[in-house]
């Protein structure tokens, strides 16, 4: 038994954190989604640019200015990219839309290739949370036990503030009824911004832990854990957090079983497999509520 | 019975907790043309649903020329909440498609007008032939059918005659009129060659001389082809002037039915009525 | 005094370009083949640094009819299968006459066909899988192939460590790992030793399942002759998972990227390579002291080797891949691709990471590999020793 | 007029005649350098005899491009020392550019023969008819022509190559997602299907052995003809696409999108299981299998499947389709069965991606799994965009341009440039691309409606330059 695990720890490990970081990821597609109605394909390359910028200024700054920096910085592309690819496409047909997100994710992903010659990056190391620790028998990384921790506190919060505040309020209706919460009167941009500020920072801070574990930075990096996150927003309910959170962690765990049994072949396509699974038996996820379309 | 051509038995249609539709029980014979007035929401779009197929009634029975087109009962998870006040279950569940039953030989056309918006009028009414077309795909392609097509476009065209819109056929359907585009609905509806027309509210927001014409134009379209018609509308002089007999609905129950005369002198259509104003 | 300062200025534009109209008989356009981005970037970008050392040693090449200036066209295949047709093509295209590359065997195997087309030879520098010359006519190339090097290996893991159990760790669908790989555990299980192999996909990022599993199998060496990319992620979270087995690897690992990963840790990383820094031979040495001199009067250049003057074995071999085409274009005496293709496999070179020359299918013949060990205090390579055919076969 | 025209086709036929007289005539090279290259100088010039007898070689070897290069330096190098009269130069003329002149000669024919056609037949239709002949008739010999002249390996074939297949992807893709208004992001799992089965089944058995070095040769150990090949290619993907369709197609658009997606991608696992090695090789490369040398096999393949798309998407069943893109409801209270069309256009379009797997295959020389990531299916997805969701002649117009300005006309952004000492700035390794999506995004957010909108090129708009796309289609 204490062979067992002793040798199954580190996966479990290895599942937890990577679970919790896809968490971060997933609430920002899932949120977006269920205000929207779009999946927001750059938000996995908006992760990865958190990641670069973070390697960019710490090479100049110190962390404690570098840190709050990148965050703002991300959260300042997120908005960005949702003002200029997607709020002229408001009135557009959603696949008009789901274009344009595509498109963005190409431009960063280019960009990101120019602007680093296509070379992995090392990801700086953050005192403290990269130190490693060890845990019976398995040694790892601080950011691994900190990672759902972490994520839950955030979680925690961002429920509060959808539930208890009025920006939050505005968001629960708009993502009922887009054009009624219009007529209401709700200023719908100022939420979507929001809503894009929010995701955004999750990825900032999720982008922080997981590259921290993974050290290497490339143009594409993101757009695994990306789609990754939005299966586990489908496979949780899409438009409910808690489901998110929840998809993502077994998303995150299962992979490392499928991995630990040797199928390391398809531990990306398990997930999908999930995700199709998930669509076809239970569209509506495990926490998503039912939706009617109107004849 | 053998002249019925449309009946609905018990229709009740549930949606959560709201009854659009309760116990809807009407018949429509053979050559006559038949009208379900009520007010907003009285459920009669959702009926006209539940015939073409577009979703099951929670529970009764459709009959097209007494064969049976839909047929329902509540799911286990409906039983609980079920509120209709029709409580007899029919045993056997049937469901045809809308576009079965469309091949049946029943066409309809929608109040918010429905049609193929980046088409031309013509390919609008020629999209309609094709469940007529016996052809597969590859004597589509390498265009074995051409008699088939050639036969189909002259439909097309009689049709598009009938409604009189053949001078623009190649516009771009929703470039079109108001008036005329309901027409172009109903020549589509007709190109799928009908027994039974059903018309939503094909008056709405016309003004009083273009629903006198469409009256006319019904009667001609229904000796035409001999058709049996069955339609919702408000115009109340529409709905007088062309129907045999009327069948009043509100909230979602029957409340009356009868000849026009009859449903005009019914107290409670008077009530349903009262204060309402439609036009 | 505007227009005074502009004329200056247009003429000050212009001297360099009358500065290179000098009498040449010719150009002769070398296409260089690399990657410069992708998993394989670090790699190529040095290895093209030799070539251009070497160019900058010997920027003309002398024919019968005169003397040619060398004109180095270079194209980046981005280490990617599919996007090394059309790289290739280009070269085809542009008239190289003949085409130095790639780092990393996939690309080039990619390329073979593309080259054989266009009728140009192509010189392979450090891409040691068989299959890059096997069938392919006009590929040649001036390393060991893996078979050896893998060979080389297995014996090292048993020596050094006699290790009866290994765990193989390669990238998914990439030729020179999956090649490698399975030449070491060939040799290995020859040995006796028994192997455990694994395949990650290309993206991966998380290593430590796959470490955790090599644990668990309880193997001594974990062979991961992975490209640079992945090399230093699975560095790391060996690192940082503790993992104290020593870890085995191919000519990639021979790199700058490796030392930094490895820096500050306890993990013994031991690689086979072609050439080793320490060299003292007088041709190797002389190299050694002029790339470093060459490199250091350049930030890019020296950028491009990884911020450091450490001389990679690539870069050796690139320049000796460089001087050995030279030799190619004097043989035949004339830089057109037929004449080339017809006289390159006489060609013999006396390089910096010894003596070249190729055997029937174009691979040249060598039969000895030098084996490193990372230094994590000093953040530099020690040599261990000099293995050859000869010491494995008694 | 008319007697006008017959005249002048006999005339071309007299001229196309000769030129094929000629063609087939000089095709002797060796006797020919025995004319032209005196006997007494080649004694005294090593050189001049090493290039003749390269020439010979090359002849022996039946290798004909060899042999171009080789004569073409002879007669630059050693021009003072050969000697020819008029008719020797006639004929090396013809010699070097035989193919040119067949060519050229055939599409003469072609034209006289329209000619006639068109003074015999007076009906429109069958002017149009001829018309089309003769625009199809130019684009072929054309490409032929230019081929032999630039030579096959030169970047403006590679550009026609590739276009050629991707504008086939496009319109299939098209297919989908502009007339039936399914979004699919499957792509890159069908074409991956397409590309593998053809390869499996071309590799020739003698490089078998080395191709399967892992798996003893693999278990596939014979070849079909390249043609039956390619079409297993369409039907693998067609069964695959099949079978994915039967549970997905039901799912609403971004749904769709996200699922057909997953699928691709868990196709792109499979094919690279180990599992399956003595197949697919694992995740080893597939090469050494039949590959085309001529830019007009491409551009006829995707031509005839361009052409039978636009006649399937012309025909009832293609009303139908864009029906169901209008409004479902309404199609469906139309008598049209929504399953089984979506059924139908997924299968199809997934038949034709399938193919033009293939033709990328062979166009790459080799094939690996790793390579049919989702980033291309966007990128044909993108070409579709910026064509026009909806027009055919679009998709095929983007696909051109697309290829050439990434492969070809966009490069020199890549290369770092000085102007002098002049350093310019931005230019280096990836410029291009940069500068590439930035267009595409211009487009997505500001030519909704992509080149072509929904439109197609008219026969009216005969002037159009690259027509020719769409005369295949």
């Amino acid at each position: 038994m204490y062979d067992f695990i002793n040798a199954n720890l580190p996966y479990l490990l290895a599942g937890i954190s990577v679970g919790g970081q896809y968490a971060l990821i997933a609430i920002g597609y899932t949120m977006v989604y269920g205000i929207l109605r779009l999946i927001n394909f750059a938000h996995g390359d908006v992760f990865t640019a958190a990641a670069y910028a973070m390697v960019y200024m710490n090479a100049t700054l110190p962390l404690y200015i570098s840190l709050p920096l990148t965050i703002i910085f991300t959260v300042v592309l997120g908005y960005t990219v949702e003002r200029v690819a997607y709020k002229p496409l408001r009135s557009a047909p959603r696949m008009s839309i789901m274009i344009s997100a595509i498109g963005v994710s190409y431009l960063l992903q280019n960009l990101m290739w120019y602007i680093t010659g296509g070379l992995a990056q090392q990801y700086p190391t953050i005192p403290w949370i990269s130190n490693t620790v060890t845990i019976l028998t398995a040694t790892t990384k601080m950011v691994t036990l900190i990672t759902p921790v972490l994520t839950l506190v955030l979680v925690l919060l961002l429920v509060q503030l959808i539930n208890h505040t009025k920006i939050g309020m505005a968001m629960r209706a708009v993502s009922k009824d887009f054009e009624t919460s219009r007529l209401m009167g709700i200023k719908i941009d100022n939420v979507i911004s929001v809503t894009f500020v929010i995701g955004s920072f999750l990825a900032a801070i999720g982008s922080m832990l997981y590259f921290t574990n993974y050290t290497a930075v490339t143009p594409t990096s993101g757009a695994m854990p990306g789609l990754k996150a939005f299966v586990a927003a489908v496979f949780g309910g899409i438009g409910s957090i808690p489901g998110a959170v929840i998809g993502a962690f077994i998303i995150g765990i299962a992979e490392n079983i499928i991995k630990a049994v040797g199928l390391t072949t398809f531990s990306d396509a398990f997930t999908f497999a999930l995700l199709i699974f998930v669509l076809i038996f239970k569209p509506t996820g495990l926490f998503g509520e039912v939706t009617h379309e109107k004849v | 019975m053998a002249n019925n051509v449309l009946r609905l038995k018990n229709i009740t249609m549930q949606f959560g907790g709201v009854l659009a539709v309760d116990n809807f029980s009407i018949e429509v014979n053979q050559n006559e043309i038949v009208a379900i007035i009520g007010p907003n929401g009285a459920g009669k779009t959702t009926a006209f649903n539940c015939i073409t197929g577009i979703y099951p009634p929670t529970n009764g029975q459709v009959f097209f020329e007494d064969k049976l087109i839909v047929s329902s009962q509540p799911s286990k998870k409906m039983k609980s909440i079920y509120a209709g006040s029709n409580k007899d279950f029919p045993e056997e569940k049937v469901c045809l498609t809308p576009d079965q039953i469309t091949k049946l030989g029943m066409a309809r056309t929608f109040q918010n007008i429905r049609l193929f918006k980046t088409q031309t009028v013509f390919e609008n009414v020629l999209i309609a032939t094709h469940l007529h077309q016996k052809c597969n795909v590859f004597s589509a392609v390498f265009r074995l059918n051409s008699l088939q097509e050639k036969a189909a476009r002259k439909h097309a065209t009689e049709m598009l005659e009938v409604v009189g819109l053949l001078d623009v056929k190649d516009e771009l359907a929703t470039s079109l009129p108001y008036g005329q585009q309901r027409r172009l609905e109903i020549a589509r509806a007709l190109a799928t060659k009908p027994k039974l027309l059903l018309l939503d509210e094909p008056a709405a927001g016309m003004n009083p001389q273009e629903t006198a014409e469409l009256a006319q134009f019904i009667k001609q379209v229904k000796e035409r082809f001999n058709l049996t018609v069955l339609l919702i509308e408000h115009h109340m002089d529409l709905v007088m002037s062309i129907s045999d007999r009327i069948y009043v609905i509100d909230f979602g129950r029957l409340i009356s039915h009868g000849t026009p005369q009859q449903v005009q002198d019914d107290p409670k259509v008077i009530a349903a009525y009262l204060g309402e104003d439609e036009e | 005094m505007k227009k005074f300062l502009s004329l200056i200025l247009i003429l000050a534009m212009l001297l360099p370009t009358m500065a290179l109209a000098e009498d040449y008989a010719g150009e002769i356009v070398i296409g260089i083949y690399e990657p410069a981005s992708g998993p394989n970037g670090a790699g190529g970008k040095q290895e093209t640094l030799g070539i251009y050392y070497a160019n900058y040693v010997a920027p003309t090449v002398e024919l019968s009819d005169g003397v040619y200036k060398v004109k180095l066209v270079e194209v980046d295949n981005q280490s990617s299968n599919d996007k090394a047709p059309s790289a290739a093509q280009q070269l085809v295209s542009e008239g190289s006459s003949i085409v130095l590359g790639s780092y990393g065997s996939g690309v080039s195997i990619a390329a073979a066909d593309i080259f054989d087309a266009g009728g140009v030879v192509a010189i392979g520098i450090s891409c040691t899988n068989p299959q890059v010359t096997l069938g392919n006519p006009l590929y040649y190339r001036i390393c060991y192939l893996d078979p050896f090097q893998g060979t080389v290996l297995a014996n090292f893991a048993k020596d050094e460590f006699n290790a009866t159990k290994a765990y193989t760790l390669a990238q998914l669908g990439n030729d020179y790992d999956v090649g490698l790989a399975h030449y070491f555990s060939k040799a290995f299980e020859e040995l006796g030793g028994e192997v455990k192999g694994e395949e990650f996909p290309l993206g991966t990022s998380d290593f430590t399942a796959y470490l955790t599993s090599a644990v668990n199998s309880g193997a001594e060496v974990i062979f991961a002759p992975t490209s640079t990319e992945f090399a230093s992620q699975i560095i790391t979270q060996a690192a940082a998972n503790g993992i104290t087995i020593p870890i085995l690897a191919g000519d990639t690992w021979d790199s700058s990227v490796i030392l930094k990963a490895a820096e500050g840790t306890d993990l013994s990383i031991s690689v086979s390579t072609f050439f080793d820094e320490g060299d003292t031979g007088a041709a190797a040495a002389e190299f050694v002291k002029g790339f470093k001199a060459w490199l250091n009067d350049n930030p890019e250049k020296l950028a491009n080797n990884g911020g450091n003057d450490i001389v990679a074995a690539v870069s050796a071999l690139g320049y000796d891949g460089y001087m050995v085409a030279l030799e190619a274009l004097k043989l035949a005496d004339s830089g057109d691709r037929d004449d080339i293709a017809d006289t390159v496999a006489e060609v013999t070179y006396e390089g910096v990471t010894g003596f070249i020359a190729f055997d029937e299918n174009g691979d040249a013949k060598r039969d000895q590999a030098f084996i490193i060990k990372s230094d994590n205090e000093t953040a530099s390579w020690k040599f261990v020793k000099v293995q050859s055919v000869s010491d494995i076969s008694k | 007029m008319k007697a006008f025209k017959i005249i002048l086709s006999l005339l071309l036929v007299v001229l196309a005649g000769f030129l094929i007289f000629y063609s087939i005539n000089a095709s002797d090279l060796s006797t020919l350098l025995e004319d032209i290259v005196p006997q007494e100088t080649m004694q005294q010039d090593k050189g001049l005899q090493k290039a003749v007898k390269r020439i010979n070689d090359s002849l022996a070897e039946a290798n004909q491009d060899k042999t171009l290069r080789s004569l073409n330096r002879l007669l630059e190098d050693f021009s003072d020392k050969i000697q020819m009269d008029a008719e020797a130069k006639l004929d090396l003329f013809f010699y070097r550019n035989n193919k040119v002149t067949l060519a050229f000669a055939l599409f003469i024919l072609i034209l006289s023969a329209a000619l006639i056609a068109s003074a015999l037949l007076k009906q429109q239709k069958y002017q149009k008819a001829i018309i089309m002949a003769v625009l199809i008739a130019m684009l072929y010999s054309g490409i032929y022509i230019v081929e032999n002249l630039v030579g096959s390996n030169s970047m403006l074939m590679t550009v026609l190559k590739k276009g050629a297949i991707y504008a086939l992807l496009a319109v299939s893709m098209n297919l989908l997602n502009g007339f039936t208004g399914l979004f699919s992001l499957g792509q890159a799992g069908f074409m991956l299907i397409g590309a593998y089965t053809y390869a499996i089944f071309t590799i020739d058995p003698a490089s078998r052995a080395q191709v399967y070095q892992y798996y003893d040769g693999g278990l596939v150990q014979f070849t079909l003809p390249v043609m039956v090949a390619i079409i297993l290619a369409g039907l693998a993907a067609a069964f695959f696409a099949f079978l994915i369709g039967l549970p997905v197609l039901r799912l609403k658009s971004d749904y769709l999108a996200i699922a057909t997606l997953g699928f691709a991608e868990i196709i792109r696992a499979i094919f690279q299981y180990d599992g399956l090695g003595p197949i697919t090789n694992g995740s080893n490369l597939l090469r050494k299998f039949t590959t085309f040398n001529t830019a007009l096999f491409p551009f006829a393949v995707s031509g005839i499947c361009i052409a039978l798309i636009a006649l399937l998407i012309n025909s009832t069943y293609g009303r139908s389709f864009k029906a169901i893109r209008d409004d479902e409801v309404a199609a469906e209270a139309m008598g049209i069965n929504l399953f089984v069309h979506k059924q139908l256009a997924f299968v199809t379009s997934s038949f034709f991606a399938g193919i033009g797997g293939a033709l990328l295959a062979m166009y790459q020389t080799t094939v690996q799994a790793a390579a049919f990531t989702s980033a291309m299916t966007y990128e044909i997805l993108l070409i579709v965009v910026i064509g026009g969701m909806g027009s055919i002649s679009g998709s095929v117009l983007a696909s051109f341009l697309f290829v050439a300005s990434s492969e070809w006309w966009l490069r020199f952004l890549d290369n770092v440039t000085y102007i002098g000492t002049f350093k310019v700035p931005l230019l280096r390794s990836g410029f291009r691309m940069v500068v590439f999506s930035v267009i595409i995004m211009a487009v997505v957010l500001f030519y909704r409606k992509g080149i072509m909108g929904d439109k197609e090129f008219s026969l009216k708009r005969l002037l159009e330059p690259r027509k020719g796309g769409k005369r295949r289609g």
